[in-house]
């Protein structure tokens, strides 16, 4: 390994653009990190926020979601509630604190093999500046409560509530 | 020797005045090379721009007058003056096409009008009839190291179905006849702009801002020199240069030649006939500079 | 809480009009019953504690009186709509009382096909307030009892109800606590914010009281009670916590009314409610929903505009 | 003359001249209607700037039969006759010739046109033809001079050119003039009896 | 299943070249549920599947994993391959460690961690595939066509040549729609009628066409191949059975004075009457609303002069039941009415031009019926004001068209074209008359078109003025339009006759409540949506619809006659086969859990989820639970993911199968 931390990154990508971009990459021979792994679907419509929270807890570093621009989805509509769905949902992780930073959307079309590229490159370098993340993999391994805050102001506001 | 090719002539007005250092550098460099020119005896003025500026029928009657005056001398009608060459080409082939017209301008010369004889321009007699292996042959002095932007100007080639000289909207005659003397052409970006023609008589404003910008394209495409070959467009780009200089405070000094001139120098003809003394922008330093005399 | 730190002075809310409520909802759902109009009426009833008031459903117009409304009816009735509640339902044709938080639950449930609007009665009750979690139900209703969401509500009125009981006393302002506290956590780190969900989470029990009041909680079987696949870790330990309470939160996401039984209802004392009110928050501020303050056909996520706002994506 | 160039164009059958156009398109030989406004005539014309109706505009105002609207301006005066236009018309539309056509009907009708060096220059052009046969540069700079109020316009250049030997001060006639001169009037005969245009 | 075979290609040496395929096959042997691994230099070529399949016989793999190039390119293959071993194809998945791996990574030692990972991922979701059967639909081959314009006419006769029943419904009293109307067609100036009636006349002597005039769809049930369609037969009063088209009760009719539609209200009509005397079919309707009899019962002389007793005043309407298997819409299009603001409109609309107001401001339709042979002037242009020829006419285009805040932001596409041909059909008939032109950009893409509209200017001296008309305002007996010519740049005031308002091309009036009906998409101006732009043009995203002209978007006949005739072969390729097989990547639901919230109903684009009610033995409703039709799905997955309970699962795409996946990480 060239560095000292390889991230984990998963991609959940539809099949007909993403996944259809991501092989032109590959046909156009263009290089990029060896890092993520590419889960397949139908269509952006078909990710559910529950599997990029597990991705989380089974130890990805980064999450990139992609699929058709939009008026291009293959099922017509597919992207349009994928893009509500996951406006909400990263507000919700980042209300919950998880840096946003690792989580990534993007519409890479069936003929943007660049693009996917550039993408899937700037995400491996930008988490591999980021460190792993750890608050969902430290999860699995706590029991329970330590009782503890380690910040004052935090136990002030705790304490209120 | 037996000259290999005849022509009768058509001098124009301007190459006994203005133009006369073409007349002079033609004649030289057709004897040079062995082509012969017998100029048409009292030939008319064409009537030239303004006759078709304002009447069309007088300026095709001028000119057929002087088609018939040229039948009685033998060979090919060439002419050196652009404007001469496109006013005698329009009215032949606008009397070749229009019946009515025909019949006016003979009755206007009484006489029956002659479309047969081709009148062909110096470039073409050079380019074609002559050939450019010959002319490449015939170079003993060859013009290594000039750069020349050749300028066309409107009349040479256009309109598309009248001079039939060359390419209307991107002839290479000019390139082609100068590049057999070893001279090197640029390529640049006004060959075909018009330079305002006559309007330097009652315009002479309208003349300077498109002069000057065919000046500076020529500077811009790093040409030593123009060559035309037309004597108006030479008037325009020679005798007004200093005025365009003034005017818009760009410097050119760069020499305006006829292309007979620089064909004749370099096949050997002696630059004291070639009316270089004549030329407003003195060609002499560039010439020596390269070289050529 | 307040941003200042200064303890609220003590403001007594005034009640009167509850008793006016009573009245009216006894005599309403005596005539509802009587002429036949719904089969049952879901309503509250006192407790066996002094003050205190718990769910009933009555059928009898006999048991009409039984009825009462007070700073204790803290119970979001709506629940008992869902599909979830098939031996409510099967009763027949119901009237319900519900509050103005738990009218925006109705409205929400009617456009998830819960029930038609046709086959509900609703008698809307003008609400001042209810008691906080854990206060004694005889207690007065002031600015130191009053639920949190009661403070910042917007719904005093059940507009759009089938009859509106009771009348509105002159409120008080009190201070908007959870939003004050949502403008704290907003301006902490992410990582200053997961600490604190942690601590909180981490206590969760799993007993899922939350699920079990949440009128939106009515599907058949959780998904984060499946085991193949398991999307949740069922066990109460901080992973499945976490997990358990974002899939909540996202679930009801453009859902919840508001009503913050989970809260209340929290054996753990953790604000679930605060996570209910981002997601509303966010919603309104992206796509200008606000749930249940009209039966809508659809949802703002089971919508889109293709305007929507996509700056987040590359 | 009213300058008329931007008031309001009031069309009829009556107003639309369409004895102008048919004359336009018998003189030029090009036709008028043909052309559809796309530009390219304006877009490569080198007196554009000169001018105050652009070319196009130009062809347009026949169209409609507009013909004091055409006369009336300058732009015909400043045509260079480089048959740029005519050249590169997508339509064929010979704008070159339609300008001559036009100069030549406001020449007829002593045109209401305010480019009057122009026109003195042709005429002084055409009138040494007739005198001597041949353009003799010197005299016309020199009338044309005298005639247009500009003593010292280019006065410069003139010893210049004389010393290059470019201009000839003195002049003799063609020997044949008298055909010319027969040419002349045969024309103006023609005219009168309406055989030509 | 935990008998897996893993069948890993070098693709030559596009794999090999930088990951390690032995390592990887090694690598595969120790995962759970791999029975067999091996790699091979050409997986795809025959001694590659021979191989594929031999191991599956051999070891009696119940799963295939193959790792190789992109499933775009191969997977078919392979299921292919796997199916002729004996296996459900789609327990077969391919690990795409080409283009995914060894073409984009140069490190020999990363590409082969990667791969290994990518075939891991694959393994696992093998384990949780499902045997899936292709669905099935019965396909009832009889097509209903809604619109009986030259759309409709010419998809019915498309259709019905080719063997198949044809339902055609026309809400008019006759066939025929708009083309029936035109007086010449461009760019041939062919008549109109006489190309059209001959069609309409085709349409009801066909054994295979059922033609339901005056008559309108009342709902829409079931989905592709299994259409039913109740349509609603509006009482025309008169027996068809019985009535010969004699005609005697229109000329008896003493009311006479009613605006006839048809000639746009130019002439008039009897209240018992056919639109047009071409009419299809030839039986006359009683207009209720201005029939004395109706109104006061007072007249029922038609009744009596009907020699074969066809009058039937007691007539009511009708609701009849059509099984079909496919539908094609071809409802048309109705013209902007400048009259008045449409309600609820964003339109502005065009008080400048009077509203409708002056009588000699008129639309191109008009236009039409008063150049048309047999329209109410017998082809005599004449203005409507006074009945004098006109010799001035201006034309005006784009009114409401590209008026994005007074009318509509599309063009109409056909007005270019038809004003053109109006100039020319006015300089045929009146000699000495001069038309005047207002115009944008003359949009002439078609064959012969530009050249067409160049004709119009040149030969016929329209003159065309580039610029738009301010305004047109009544003087004395003329009109008074006041434009500009921008190629001049000045103003231009022309006394006209009359002026003839090319108004724009609008979706008929109620097609947002058919389209509701129907469940297919529609934009926002009402025109019905095609599943694709480029791909799909007369498809709706709905299958088993399909559309035909102007109702899709503004159309000339020749568009409009070529879509109906290929949503006719859309059709007749869909009747082609008793059984519609369908890819099973379709939703399932689990009834058991569902508790029809109805969210999947929402996001589905397809219209595929309708609700099913469950019913005990008694018949007594006990809920109503969602279902996804597997003969509409396509297979999105939307739903799923919406769903807070998943008891929608997309087979192919399960919960279980993309976990599984994410348990590797």
């Amino acid at each position: 390994m060239k560095h000292d931390f390889e991230p984990k990154i998963v991609a959940f990508v539809c099949t007909w653009c993403t996944y259809a971009g991501a092989d032109l990459a590959g046909t156009s021979r263009m290089l990029y990190p060896s890092n993520v792994r590419v889960v397949k679907f139908p269509c952006t419509g078909r990710i559910d926020p529950v599997f990029i929270l597990k991705a989380f807890q089974k130890g990805a570093d980064g999450i990139l979601v992609s699929g058709c621009h939009p008026g291009d989805c293959h099922y017509m509509a597919g992207n349009f509630h994928a893009r509500r769905r996951f406006a909400v949902f990263r507000k919700l992780l980042e209300f919950i604190g998880v840096d946003l930073n690792r989580l990534e959307f993007s519409w890479v079309s069936a003929a943007e093999g660049g693009k996917w590229v550039e993408i899937v490159t700037e995400l491996t370098e930008k988490i591999r500046s980021m460190g792993p993340l750890t608050q969902f993999t430290d999860l699995n391994d706590e029991e329970q409560w330590s009782g503890a805050l380690s910040n004052p102001e935090l136990k002030a506001v705790y304490d209120q509530v | 020797m037996k000259n290999v090719l005849n022509y009768s002539y058509y001098p124009g007005c301007s190459l006994h005045a203005s133009g006369k250092e073409y007349d002079e550098s033609a004649r030289g460099l057709f004897k040079a090379l062995k082509i012969g020119l017998q100029e048409v005896p009292d030939w008319f003025c064409c009537g030239a721009t303004p006759a078709h500026n304002v009447d069309e029928l007088l300026s095709l009657a001028l000119c057929a007058k002087n088609l018939e005056l040229a039948d009685a001398v033998e060979g090919d009608l060439a002419v050196a003056c652009a404007a001469c060459f496109s006013r005698l080409k329009t009215t032949q082939h606008k009397l070749g096409e229009n019946e009515s017209k025909r019949k006016q301008v003979e009755q206007a010369i009484d006489a029956k009008v002659s479309l047969e004889k081709p009148v062909k321009h110096l470039l073409e007699i050079l380019a074609r009839d002559f050939g450019l292996e010959r002319l490449h042959k015939a170079v003993s002095k060859p013009l290594n190291g000039l750069k020349i932007a050749p300028y066309y100007g409107c009349l040479l080639t256009r309109p598309p179905d009248v001079p039939q000289l060359d390419c209307t909207e991107a002839p290479t005659i000019m390139e082609q006849v100068l590049e057999a003397t070893g001279a090197e052409t640029v390529p640049w970006s006004h060959r075909l702009e018009c330079c305002g023609a006559n309007f330097t008589l009652s315009r002479p404003g309208v003349v300077l801002k498109l002069t000057g910008d065919i000046l500076a394209s020529a500077k811009r495409a790093g040409a030593d020199c123009l060559v035309v070959a037309c004597p108006l467009c030479h008037g325009n780009l020679d005798i007004r240069q200093k005025e365009i200089e003034e005017a818009t405070g760009e410097e050119y000094h760069m020499p305006v030649f006829y292309i007979t001139q620089l064909l004749a120098l370099a096949c050997g003809v002696s630059p004291n006939k070639l009316g270089f003394g004549s030329m407003i922008v003195n060609p002499m330093p560039l010439l020596k500079e390269k070289n050529l005399i | 809480m307040k941003s200042t730190g200064k303890p609220e002075p003590t403001v007594t809310i005034d009640t009167s009009g509850y008793a006016v409520a009573t009245e009216e909802i006894r005599s309403e759902a005596k005539r509802l019953l009587l002429e036949k109009i719904v089969d049952a009426v879901v309503g509250y009833q006192s407790g066996r504690r002094k003050g205190s008031a718990v769910p009933v459903i009555i059928t009898d117009p006999a048991q009409a009186e039984q009825l009462v409304f007070s700073p204790a009816c803290v119970n979001n009735l709506s629940i008992y709509l869902t599909k979830a509640k098939k031996e409510i339902r099967a009763k027949g044709k119901l009237a319900v009382v519900a509050k103005g938080c738990d009218l925006r639950a109705l409205a929400g449930l009617m456009g998830e096909s819960q029930f038609k609007r046709e086959e509900v009665v609703i008698i809307g009750v003008t609400c001042a307030g209810v008691h906080s979690a854990g206060v004694q139900p005889n207690e007065p209703l002031t600015s130191a009892t009053i639920a949190k969401k009661c403070r910042e509500c917007s719904v005093h009125i059940p507009e759009g109800a089938d009859l509106i009981v009771g009348k509105l006393p002159l409120l008080p302002d009190l201070t908007p606590t959870e939003k004050e506290l949502l403008e704290k956590l907003d301006a902490m780190t992410p990582g200053e914010r997961w600490e604190y969900w942690k601590e909180q989470f981490t206590r969760c029990i799993r007993c899922l009281a939350c699920r079990q009041v949440c009128p939106f909680c009515y599907c058949e079987q959780c998904l984060c009670d499946r085991g193949r696949p398991q999307a949740v870790d069922t066990s109460p330990r901080p992973s499945g916590n976490m997990g358990w309470h974002i899939v909540r939160a996202m679930h009801l996401a453009g859902r919840c009314s508001g009503c913050a039984e989970c809260e209340r209802v929290c054996p753990m004392d953790i604000p679930l409610n605060l996570l209910n009110r981002k997601m509303a928050q966010e919603l309104k501020e992206l796509y200008q929903y606000e749930a249940g303050l009209t039966p809508q056909e659809k949802g703002p996520l089971t919508s889109y505009d293709e305007k929507d706002d996509q700056s987040f994506i590359k | 003359m009213k300058n008329i160039k931007n008031t309001k164009m009031e069309l009829s059958q009556e107003t639309m001249n369409v004895g102008f156009i048919k004359k336009v398109e018998a003189l030029s030989g090009s036709s008028v209607r043909r052309c559809f406004q796309c530009g390219k005539c304006s877009a490569g014309c080198p007196m554009r700037s000169f001018m105050d109706h652009p070319p196009n505009r130009i062809v347009r105002l026949i169209q409609l039969g507009q013909w004091e609207r055409v006369l009336a301006g300058r732009s015909i005066w400043y045509c260079a006759s480089c048959e740029t236009c005519s050249t590169r018309c997508p339509n064929k539309v010979d704008l070159a010739a339609i300008m001559d056509a036009l100069r030549k009907l406001s020449w007829d009708a002593d045109g209401p046109s305010k480019e009057s060096y122009v026109q003195l220059a042709n005429k002084l052009f055409i009138n040494n033809i007739k005198q001597y046969g041949r353009q003799y540069e010197m005299r016309l700079a020199a009338v044309f001079n005298v005639k247009s109020g500009q003593f010292l316009k280019d006065l410069m250049l003139g010893p210049k050119l004389l010393s290059k030997g470019k201009l000839k001060m003195f002049h003799s006639k063609n020997k044949n003039l008298a055909e010319i001169e027969k040419i002349f009037s045969r024309i103006e005969e023609m005219r009168k009896k309406g055989d030509a245009p | 299943m935990s008998r897996i075979g893993v069948f890993i290609c070098h693709c030559g040496e596009n794999i090999s070249r930088t990951v390690d395929v032995e390592q990887v096959a090694q690598a595969a042997r120790q995962m759970v549920g791999v029975t067999y691994a091996c790699d091979y230099k050409y997986m795809c070529s025959d001694p590659g599947q021979t191989l594929l399949k031999k191991a599956v016989a051999e070891h009696r793999l119940e799963g295939i994993v193959v790792a190789a190039c992109s499933p775009r390119m191969h997977e078919k293959t392979f299921r292919n391959a796997a199916q002729a071993a004996g296996l459900n194809p789609f327990l077969c998945e391919m690990a795409n460690i080409r283009e995914h791996c060894s073409w984009v990574h140069d490190d020999r030692v990363e590409a082969t961690a990667k791969a290994t990972d990518i075939v891991h991922m694959l393994v696992e979701r093998v384990r949780k595939n499902k045997k899936l059967i292709p669905i099935t639909v019965p396909v009832t081959k009889r097509a209903l066509i809604i619109g009986g314009g030259i759309a409709g006419i010419q998809a019915a006769l498309d259709i019905a040549d080719c063997g198949h029943q044809v339902v055609l419904v026309e809400r008019e009293p006759s066939i025929g729609g708009h083309m029936a109307m035109l007086s010449e067609t461009f760019p041939t100036l062919d008549c109109s009628q006489c190309i059209m009636t001959p069609r309409m006349v085709d349409v009801v002597n066909h054994p295979k066409i059922t033609l339901h005039t005056y008559s309108e769809i009342e709902s829409v049930d079931g989905y592709i191949g299994n259409f039913s369609i109740t349509i609603k037969k509006k009482a025309r009063s008169v027996d068809m059975a019985k009535c010969t088209g004699c005609g005697v009760c229109m000329e008896k009719c003493p009311q006479k004075k009613i605006p006839n539609e048809f000639d746009k209200n130019l002439g008039f009509r009897p209240a018992i009457y056919v639109p047009f005397p071409q009419a299809v079919p030839n039986t006359p309707v009683i207009d209720r609303e201005h029939c004395t009899k109706f109104i006061n019962g007072k007249c029922g002389v038609c009744q009596k002069v009907c020699g074969p007793g066809a009058v039937d005043y007691e007539q009511q309407d009708e609701l009849i039941v059509e099984q079909v298997g496919a539908i094609v819409v071809a409802t048309g299009f109705k013209l902007y009415d400048i009259t008045e603001k449409p309600k609820g409109s964003a339109i502005k609309g065009y008080g400048e031009f009077g509203h409708g107001k002056i009588p000699d401001v008129i639309d191109g339709l008009t236009f039409e019926r008063l150049a048309s042979a047999s329209g109410p002037t017998g082809g005599k242009i004449i203005r409507p004001s006074d009945g004098k020829e006109p010799k001035q006419v201006v034309f005006v285009q784009c009114v409401g068209s590209r008026a994005r805040e007074k009318g509509i932001s599309y063009c109409s596409k056909v007005c270019c074209m038809y004003t053109a041909k109006h100039t020319m059909l006015y300089k045929h008939k009146v000699h000495d008359g001069q038309a005047y032109v207002f115009f944008m950009d003359a949009r002439t893409p078609g064959k012969s078109y530009d050249e067409f509209w160049r004709r119009a200017i040149e030969e016929e001296e329209a003159v065309y003025i580039r610029g738009m008309v301010s305004r047109v305002y009544q003087k004395g007996d003329k009109v008074v339009v006041m434009g500009s010519d921008i190629a001049v740049g000045v103003q231009v005031e022309i006394e006209a006759d009359l002026v003839v308002l090319a108004t724009a091309i609008q979706p008929r009036d109620g097609a947002d409540t058919l389209a509701q009906k129907l469940g297919i998409s529609y934009d926002k101006y009402n025109f019905y949506s095609e599943a694709h732009a480029k791909l799909r043009p007369v498809e709706c995203a709905t299958a088993g619809i399909y559309l035909a002209g102007a109702c899709q978007g503004p159309k000339d006949i020749p568009d409009t006659v070529s879509q109906a005739s290929a949503a006719a072969a859309k059709v007749m390729t869909l009747f082609s086969k008793d059984q519609l097989e369908r890819e099973p990547i379709v939703a399932r639901v689990n009834e058991k859990f569902c508790v029809g919230c109805l969210a999947c109903k929402k996001v589905c684009a397809y219209g595929a989820v309708e609700e099913k009610e469950i019913r005990d033995r008694q018949g007594n409703l006990i809920r109503v639970v969602a279902y996804v039709n597997p003969g509409v799905c396509s297979g999105c997955g939307t739903c799923q993911a919406t769903c807070p309970s998943k008891s929608v699962e997309l087979d192919g795409y399960t919960d279980e199968q993309v976990m599984a996946m994410l348990e590797t990480l």
